[in-house]
């Protein structure tokens, strides 16, 4: 049963899923950045078990030490939560605004006042 | 032993975490969330133990640090949204 | 001497953990927010100094590690109470009343 | 996973908010596990710290509960379920979990662990890669950090009228003698330790970007505690912009004096008398640039934040 030996994928899948059921279903824009958020952990962590080889241990050089998971992953991965943070940061910004200008963060209700607009 | 009391720290994360989903009130979930954290710390400081490795300790430090910044800036943010009005009346 | 250190890092961290767990039990048993906090903010401390100081035994002088340990337990004794403390008063503060079977806001 | 479900069904924001910081706290014990310790280090800073308080900022301007309505929830479930699917398919192909010889392994990665000892000259692998082998990466990330931040400077530091500004701005907790004590207390070690985090990244897990946050949450935990306004005098803007300017500068000077040197763009090996030390020099230099625009990157994010939520509860009030 190979597919049993894959279960991080299965994991990944329903993380992934369950984020990206977030920002379609929900309607707040504040809910669909957190929704964002989990998919982008779910990449990570697909990334992170991809490194991981069994039986290594973290990749720091020490001298009676031979097998190290992969630290290239390691490197993505970190750079990639701290550009997520600053772009979840500019995302929550135009929400803000949003707010400020539309008086709402719903979706359908914002599409409203366009609408009305026009 | 040190695997024993892995466990007993799971467990207890678990227990919290049903305290957080089951609320009912906010604080409750606040010190479901205080809880998770502590109990993290000691997980991560265990695990490093466990897998031979323990000069990881930075990390539990980072997340007890992280921890008490995060439940305190939950309290001020939720408690200045209620006690604002009662301060600019005084 | 091997023995009885053995013996003696099982106790700290079998004692830690047990604690901890009956701590965990008595915030997910207990019937209002007060209660809970007294489960969780004592046991927290006491069980995590007892693990911490398991593992300080496990540590076989790594100064290093050992110094880190010593911080860590040195937060988690400055930090948790803090919290905890500013945790009941904001909730003190918001009208949350210590009753025992109280409806939940 | 089943906390990621339960976010996606409250309602309650604030909640959810909360739910995503354990999700965070939990995600970065995985890493832990999978060996990614520095992956860890960045996730338990970033997610659970930065991120959740970033969260709660936007939740006080934006209201706490979201409406009940939900128009797209047949077609979202549609949807996901095809998605998972071919997912599901796709992964099939994919290698066992933990397998030495899965195709990611067998490239650059051994080059990295078995030469970068030589080459570098550092145990941290992470740290190496990230700054020597992928060191144009790393600049092109920093230089995006740096965008966001002017982004938000851009869109939230635009004030209406003047008179409003730093009237009652993020109030110091008063009330609360023991946090205030407390704090003052944990401040100075914990901008120790992100020193500490700084300089001996090339050694264990750590570098420029967790010591930027961890510096940031320092700074952060000063002003929820003792008011905005007291920590802008402390931590003036201006400076914090210039600062951020100023990291991206070091990380671009440091490429550009090895080029003027003739080597290649960040190529360290000339800054030292030999390559290895060159690298360290290089490293170092780089991993300070880092530190510090991601350090003022957060700050300018979150006292941008901030003195949203004031004037805003000003304008209700």
């Amino acid at each position: 049963m190979s597919w049993l030996a894959q279960y991080n994928y299965w994991v990944v899948i329903v993380l992934m899923m369950t984020g990206f059921y977030i920002v379609i279903a929900s309607g707040n824009l504040v809910k669909k950045l957190m929704g964002l958020t989990i998919f982008q952990t779910s990449v990570f962590i697909l990334y992170i078990s991809m490194g991981k080889v069994r039986g290594g241990t973290a990749p720091i050089l020490e001298p009676d030490i031979d097998l190290y998971s992969n630290p290239l992953p390691h490197v993505l991965i970190l750079t990639a939560i701290v550009v997520g943070i600053a772009t979840t940061a500019l995302g929550l910004a135009l929400v803000v605004r949003i707010k400020e200008s539309y008086g709402t963060v719903e979706e359908a209700e914002i599409q409203q006042k366009d609408n009305d607009q026009c | 032993m040190i695997s024993a009391t892995i466990v007993a720290v799971l467990v207890s994360m678990l227990l919290a975490l049903v305290r957080a989903f089951m609320g009912p009130s906010f604080y409750d979930r606040v010190l479901a969330v205080n809880m998770f954290g502590t109990k993290t710390v000691l997980l991560i400081a265990l695990l490093g133990f466990l897998s031979g490795r323990p000069d990881f300790l930075d990390i539990a430090l980072i997340y007890a640090l992280i921890n008490f910044i995060s439940v305190i800036a939950i309290l001020r943010y939720f408690e200045y949204s209620n006690r604002k009005s009662s301060i600019q009346e005084t | 001497m091997e023995g009885f250190w053995f013996v003696l890092t099982s106790v700290f961290l079998i004692s830690g953990a047990f604690l901890i767990f009956t701590g965990a039990v008595g915030v997910l048993r207990f019937p209002d927010f007060y209660t809970r906090m007294h489960a969780s903010s004592l046991t927290d401390t006491m069980g995590s100094g007892l693990i911490l100081t398991g593992c300080l035994l496990l540590a076989d002088h790594e100064w290093l590690v050992m110094a880190k340990l010593v911080m860590i337990f040195l937060f988690l004794l400055l930090t948790g109470p803090t919290a905890n403390h500013a945790l009941v008063k904001a909730a003190l503060h918001s009208g949350l009343k210590p009753k025992l079977g109280a409806e939940p806001s | 996973m089943s906390v990621a479900i339960a976010v996606a069904r409250t309602r309650d924001l604030f909640a959810a908010t909360m739910l995503t910081g354990i999700y965070s706290l939990l995600s970065a014990g995985f890493f832990v596990v999978m060996d990614a310790v520095d992956v860890a280090f960045t996730e338990a800073a970033v997610g659970a710290g930065i991120s959740t308080l970033l969260m709660l900022t936007t939740l006080k301007l934006t209201g706490q509960y979201e409406s009940s309505s939900r128009p797209l929830q047949r077609i979202a479930l549609v949807v996901i379920s095809v998605t998972a699917g071919l997912l599901f398919y796709g992964f099939l192909d994919m290698p066992i979990f933990g397998d030495p010889a899965a195709p990611i392994h067998q490239h650059v990665a051994p080059r990295y662990i078995q030469h970068s000892a030589e080459e570098v000259g550092m145990p941290n692998i992470v740290t190496s890669v990230l700054a020597s082998y992928r060191g144009y990466d790393t600049f092109g990330e920093t230089v995006v950090i740096f965008t966001a931040g002017i982004g938000v400077l851009a869109l939230l530091s635009y004030v209406r009228s003047r008179e409003d500004v730093s009237q009652a701005a993020l109030a110091p907790m008063q009330p609360h003698i023991i946090l205030r004590i407390v704090s003052k207390i944990l401040i100075p070690p914990i901008l120790l330790f992100a020193l500490y985090v700084q300089f001996h990244g090339d050694y264990g897990p750590g570098g420029g970007f967790q010591a930027g946050v961890i510096f940031a949450a320092a700074i952060i935990l000063y002003a929820m505690i003792f008011g905005l306004d007291v920590t802008l005098k402390v931590v003036n803007p201006a400076v914090i912009q210039f600062l951020a300017a100023l990291g991206v500068l070091i990380y671009a000077s440091v490429g550009i004096v090895s080029l003027l040197s003739g080597h290649a763009f960040l190529d360290y090996s000339v800054l030292g008398h030999d390559a290895v030390h060159g690298q360290h020099w290089g490293i170092l230099i780089v991993e300070l640039g880092v530190g510090i625009t991601v350090a003022s990157v957060m700050l300018v994010i979150f006292f941008n934040f901030s003195s949203r939520v004031d004037k805003n509860q000003d304008s209700h009030s």
